[in-house]
C-alpha cells in the first residue's frame, strides 16, 4: 500500500496535516503522538514581529464546533527560526510553515527569511483570517488583492506556497483561479468561516471580538463543497480541511478532489486524530484494496 | 506525560443545588498536584470541547481524582447524570498547580471562593505549613467545609451572612485577624483582584488560580491567555496561557 | 407581556414563523401545533406554473443539520391559491407567501396574482435557492441583479415584499443595502449554505444534485452573524434564520437585531418546535422582566 | 393523529448479525397498520433527523410496536443499543399502510426481501385470504422466519443458496408455481421493480413498499418523492411523497 503524495513536488508520506493554529509548532501535541508519523506539521501562523492577537474571551463553543478570535497571536519570524524550527527538524516529517502578515511587506519579510532555512518545505499563507481587520483578511476575499500578493509572495519564495482560501465568499472557484494564475503552487481550503455567539442571559457577545472563525464538524459539508468545487477549476493541488474528525472525514475530501488533508480544531477535541486518521485510511486502503492513495484523489462519481 | 483516556465513575453525589462531587477513576490520578485540573468530555456530539475542570482530591493510594463542580451548562448538566460505573473520557492532567514550595513551613492563607473552593481541598492536604482556611459560600450550602476541617482552621463567609463572616472572604481575613507569608486562592475574578491588592498592600507573595474560555487545554490553541507584566517565556508577548503556564500564576505577575 | 412585532406594517402576535419549504402550507404540521399559535406561517415556495423539482435523493444529513436539494417542487401560483390560502386563512396567523422563479417575469406573474388575494399579509422573494441552476440563485448572489429584481418586483406588489437573502456572499451586508435601496420591506436571512456530502463507501454524491443547501443548527453562528453585520446596516426589519431549534437560539436572533425569527429545518427533528419556542421566549421575557419583546431586539452589548 | 412522544423499551435482541428487534410501549400501537413506519430520533446531538423505520408487530392488546431494523449508521447502531427501561423518542404513526380491502379472500403473494421482510409480519398477521409468503435472505441467517409460519405457507429463497430456493423471491414464485391475484411487498428496489414487471405481465395488483432518504416524515419537506405515472393529486407534478402518499402504492402508479 502507498499512502504517499506529491505536493507541488514535495513528497509526503502520506495526506494527513495539521491545520495551522490548531497543533502549535507541535511541541504540545508531541506528547500525545509521534510527529514522525505526521505527512506534515503546518505551523501557527507567523509574522515579522511578535503578534499580541486579540482580547480574551477568544474562543467560543458552538454547536458541532467552535469559533475562535485568537487574532493571530505569534512570537514573530525571529523566534520562530530559532526555537520551533529546530524542534521540528528532530522529526521525519515535512515542516510547512504558516505565514501572517498585515502588508505585503510583511509578508515578504518573513517568506524571505523562511527561504534560507532549507528544512522548511512549504510555506502556507493565511490570508484569510477573520480574526485580524488589518490586511490578512482584505487579501483573501477580493480576486484581484488575492492576485496580487500571491504573485509578489511567488517571486520571493524559495519554496512552493500554499494560499490558504477563505470560505467568506461569494464564488470559492474565481479566488481559486486568482491564486492559480498568479503562480501559488497549491490551495489549502476551508479556512474558518466568520460566525458569532451571543450569551442570551448576560446579553454578550461571547466572544471578546464580537465575530471568531468557525471550524469543526459542523463546517464540514460546506467546505467539501468549496474543495469540491475548486479541483474542478484548478490544477494545482489542494489541501482539504474543515471538520475532519476521523478518517471517514479526510476520505471524503480526498474523494471530493483534495490531495492532502488537515485535521484542525478536532485536535483539541481528540488529541491523537491525527494518527487515528493515518491508521484509519490505511484500513479503508486494505479493505477496498485501493493500493496507491492518490487513486483515491478527486474519485467520486454521479 | 498528558494523556486522554477512560475514566470510570466511582461515585457521585450532589453537594449543594447544582454543586456536584464526582470521583473518578484514572491513571491520572498518580501524578497528579493539587491546583492542576483535568477536561472531561461530554460524550453529546453537540459538544465537543473538554471541559476543565480543578482536581479536588486525590484519594490515598493515588489510583482516583475527586472532582466538584457546578452545572453551568450542557456539558456540566450531563456529567451531573453520571452514574457509578459509567465512563467518561477525560484529558489530564493539566497544567501546573500550586508550588508547595513557596509555602513550605510559613504561614499561609488557603483561600477558595464560590466553585474556586474544590481545587484548596488537596492543596490543604498537600501543603506543609501553618494553614489558615478561608472559604467563600453565596449562601449556607457550606459544600466540602468539613473536608477542611482536619487540615487547617477553617474561616468561612457568607455573601447572605448566613454562616461565618457576612461578606467575602476577604472580610473574613480581617474579621480574623490573621496574617500570611503566603497566600493560595482560587475563586471569582473580583475576589482574585482583591487578593493581589491584598498581597501587594502587605507585601506577600500570592498565588492565584485562573480560569478562561478554554479550547484545547494544552497549550496549543492560544484561547486561554491572560495579560502578563513581562513578556511571557514562551508566546514573547505579554500573554501567558493559562491552561500550560498556568492555571497558578503569582498574583503580581498577571494583569487581572 | 407584549410579545408582538411589526413587521414593515404589519402586525405578528408573537415574533415566530416557519422557515420557508419546511412547514409546506400549515397542513401537515397543523396535526403537531395550532397554527392559531404562530406569528405568520411561511409557506413553501411557488411559482407561476407547477416545477417537478430534482431527482432522488434530495436530502441527507449532516453533522448537527441536513442538506436539501428539493429544487422547489410546487404545485404552482393557481393550484396554491385554490388550496393553500383557503386553508390558511381559517387559521388566526399571518400569511407569508415565498416566491420563487426562473425569470423576472415568473416572480412578477405570481406577484401579481397574490396581489389579489388580501389574505396574503407579505411576500417572501426567494431569491436565493441554492439548488435551482436557472435564475433564483443569480439574482440572489449579485448586488446589482438582486437590486433590480427587487426594484422591479416592489413595483407589482400590492403587499410588503421580504427580500429573502443567500448566505454564500463575501459581503451580506452590500446585498442588503442594494435590496433595501431597491425597495425591499424586510430581509429574510440566512437561507441555506451551499454543502455536500460524499458516501465513501460507495464514492459518490449523497444528493443527485450533487450540491444541497444546508440547515440545521450546524449553520447557526453563521446566520447570528450576518444578522448581526445586516441589522448594522439597514434599516429595514429582518427576519432571522438558521438552525434555529428552541427559544434560545430565537432569542439570540433578536439580541442580533432581528424583529422576528423562523423556524426551519428543525421542525423536522421537533414538530411542536415553533410553539415551544413562543413558549420559551415568553419564558424568558417572564424571567428578565422584558415587559415588551421588542426591547429585546438588538439589544445585545460589548 | 400523528404525534413525537417518547416510547420505553420493552426489550431488544439481535436477531441476525447486525439485525435487531426491538419492542417499544407507545399509545401508537392502538392504531398501526401493517406497511406504516414511525420515525425514531438518535438521542446524539450529530444525528438530528428521525429514523424511518417498518412496524414489524404490534401486540396483541394493541400498547406496543416491533420494530426489526438493520444497522446501517450512526442513528441505528445506537438504536441497537437500547435495552428494556430505556426511553426513546419516535414519530408516528407514519404512512399510509397495505390496502387490506385489496387482497382480502383473495389468493395473495406476501414478500420480503432483506431488511423488507419485517413489514410484512403485520401484514400478515391482519390480512384475510389465502396467503403464500416469500422471503428473501441474503444467507442462512432466517431472521423472523418462524414468526411467520403460523400465518400461511412460507417459502424461502436465499442467495447463497444455504436455505430454501437459491436466488431471490422471484426464482422461488416460479419453482412453488403458485399463482396470486394480489401482490404485497417490501425490499430493495431491484426486487420491486421484478414484481412490478411481474404484476404487470400476469395482470395483477401488486402494492410495494418504497424507500427513500426521508426528513420530515410527515409530508412536510418533499424529499422522499417518487415518480408517478399521473400527476399526483397533492403535488401537481409527477412526485408522490413517499412518507405520507406511501410508503406503499400500487406499482402500476410508479415509475420506479
Amino acid at each position: 500500500m502507498n499512502t504517499e503524495v506529491n505536493l507541488a513536488g514535495i513528497t509526503l508520506k502520506n495526506p494527513v496535516m495539521t491545520g495551522s493554529g490548531t497543533f502549535g509548532s507541535g511541541m504540545e501535541y508531541g506528547e500525545f503522538v509521534d510527529l514522525n508519523c505526521l505527512g506534515a506539521v503546518v505551523t501557527k501562523g507567523v509574522a515579522n514581529v511578535p503578534w499580541p492577537g486579540n482580547p480574551t474571551p477568544r474562543v467560543a463553543e458552538v454547536y458541532g464546533g467552535m469559533l475562535n478570535a485568537i487574532g493571530l497571536q505569534n512570537p514573530g519570524i525571529d523566534v520562530f527560526m530559532e526555537r520551533d524550527i529546530p524542534f521540528l527538524k528532530q522529526y521525519d516529517t515535512k515542516i510547512i510553515v504558516n505565514v501572517c502578515g498585515k502588508s505585503v511587506e510583511d509578508y515578504l519579510e518573513v517568506v524571505d527569511k523562511l527561504g534560507e532555512e532549507p528544512a522548511v518545505a512549504m510555506l502556507e499563507i493565511n490570508v484569510s483570517c477573520p480574526n485580524v481587520k488589518e490586511g490578512a483578511i482584505a487579501f483573501g476575499q477580493k480576486a484581484d488583492a488575492l492576485y496580487n500578493i500571491t504573485s509578489q509572495i511567488k517571486k520571493h519564495a524559495k519554496q512552493p506556497i500554499i494560499m490558504k482560501l477563505s470560505p467568506n465568499v461569494t464564488d470559492i472557484t474565481e479566488m481559486a483561479r486568482a491564486a492559480e494564475a498568479a503562480g501559488a503552487d497549491a490551495l489549502s481550503l476551508i479556512n474558518t468561516i466568520t460566525g458569532m455567539k451571543i450569551d442570551i442571559h448576560r446579553r454578550k457577545f461571547a466572544l471578546a471580538n464580537k465575530t471568531g472563525g468557525m471550524s469543526g464538524p459542523a463546517i464540514k459539508p460546506i467546505a467539501v463543497r468549496m474543495v469540491y468545487q475548486t479541483a474542478q477549476a484548478v490544477k494545482i493541488p489542494i489541501i482539504g480541511m474543515g471538520g475532519i474528525a476521523d478518517a471517514e472525514d479526510a476520505i471524503e475530501f480526498l474523494l471530493a478532489g483534495a490531495t492532502a488533508v488537515s485535521v484542525g480544531a478536532m485536535n483539541f477535541v481528540n488529541p491523537y486524530a491525527t494518527v487515528e486518521v493515518i491508521k484509519g485510511i490505511e484500513d479503508y486502503m486494505s479493505k477496498y484494496n485501493v493500493e496507491k492513495l492518490t487513486d483515491l484523489i478527486g474519485a467520486v462519481r454521479e | 506525560m498528558k494523556e486522554k483516556s477512560m475514566a470510570c465513575v466511582l461515585s457521585q453525589a450532589e453537594l449543594a443545588p447544582g454543586i456536584f462531587d464526582l470521583w473518578l477513576q484514572t491513571g491520572m490520578a498518580a501524578n497528579a498536584k493539587p491546583g492542576q485540573f483535568i477536561g472531561v468530555y461530554p460524550k453529546n456530539a453537540s459538544t465537543l470541547l473538554p471541559r476543565p475542570i480543578s482536581i479536588c482530591e486525590v484519594n490515598e493510594d493515588k489510583t482516583a481524582l475527586r472532582i466538584v463542580y457546578r452545572v453551568a451548562g450542557a456539558g456540566t448538566a450531563e456529567f451531573s447524570g453520571l452514574k457509578e460505573g459509567d465512563r467518561v473520557a477525560i484529558l489530564g492532567t493539566l497544567g501546573n498547580g500550586f508550588p508547595l514550595e513557596a509555602g513550605k513551613g510559613k504561614k499561609c492563607f488557603l483561600m477558595g471562593g464560590g466553585i474556586g473552593v474544590p481545587p484548596i481541598l488537596q492543596l490543604s492536604k498537600e501543603l506543609a505549613a501553618e494553614k489558615s482556611i478561608f472559604l467563600g459560600y453565596r449562601d449556607g450550602a457550606l459544600f466540602l467545609k468539613e473536608d477542611f476541617e482536619k487540615y487547617g482552621n477553617v474561616f468561612v463567609a457568607t455573601e447572605d451572612g448566613s454562616n461565618g463572616t457576612k461578606g467575602n472572604v476577604m472580610d473574613a481575613i480581617a474579621a480574623s485577624g490573621l496574617e500570611a507569608d503566603v497566600i493560595y486562592a482560587c475563586g471569582p475574578m473580583p475576589m482574585l483582584r482583591a487578593i493581589k491588592r491584598y498581597a501587594q498592600e502587605k507585601g506577600i507573595q500570592a498565588y492565584i488560580s485562573l480560569e478562561e474560555h478554554m479550547a484545547c487545554g494544552v497549550g496549543a490553541c492560544l484561547g486561554c491567555v491572560v495579560k502578563t507584566k513581562e513578556v511571557d517565556h514562551h508566546s514573547h508577548v505579554h500573554n501567558a496561557r493559562i491552561c500550560t503556564d498556568g492555571p497558578v500564576f503569582e498574583a503580581k505577575e498577571v494583569e487581572i
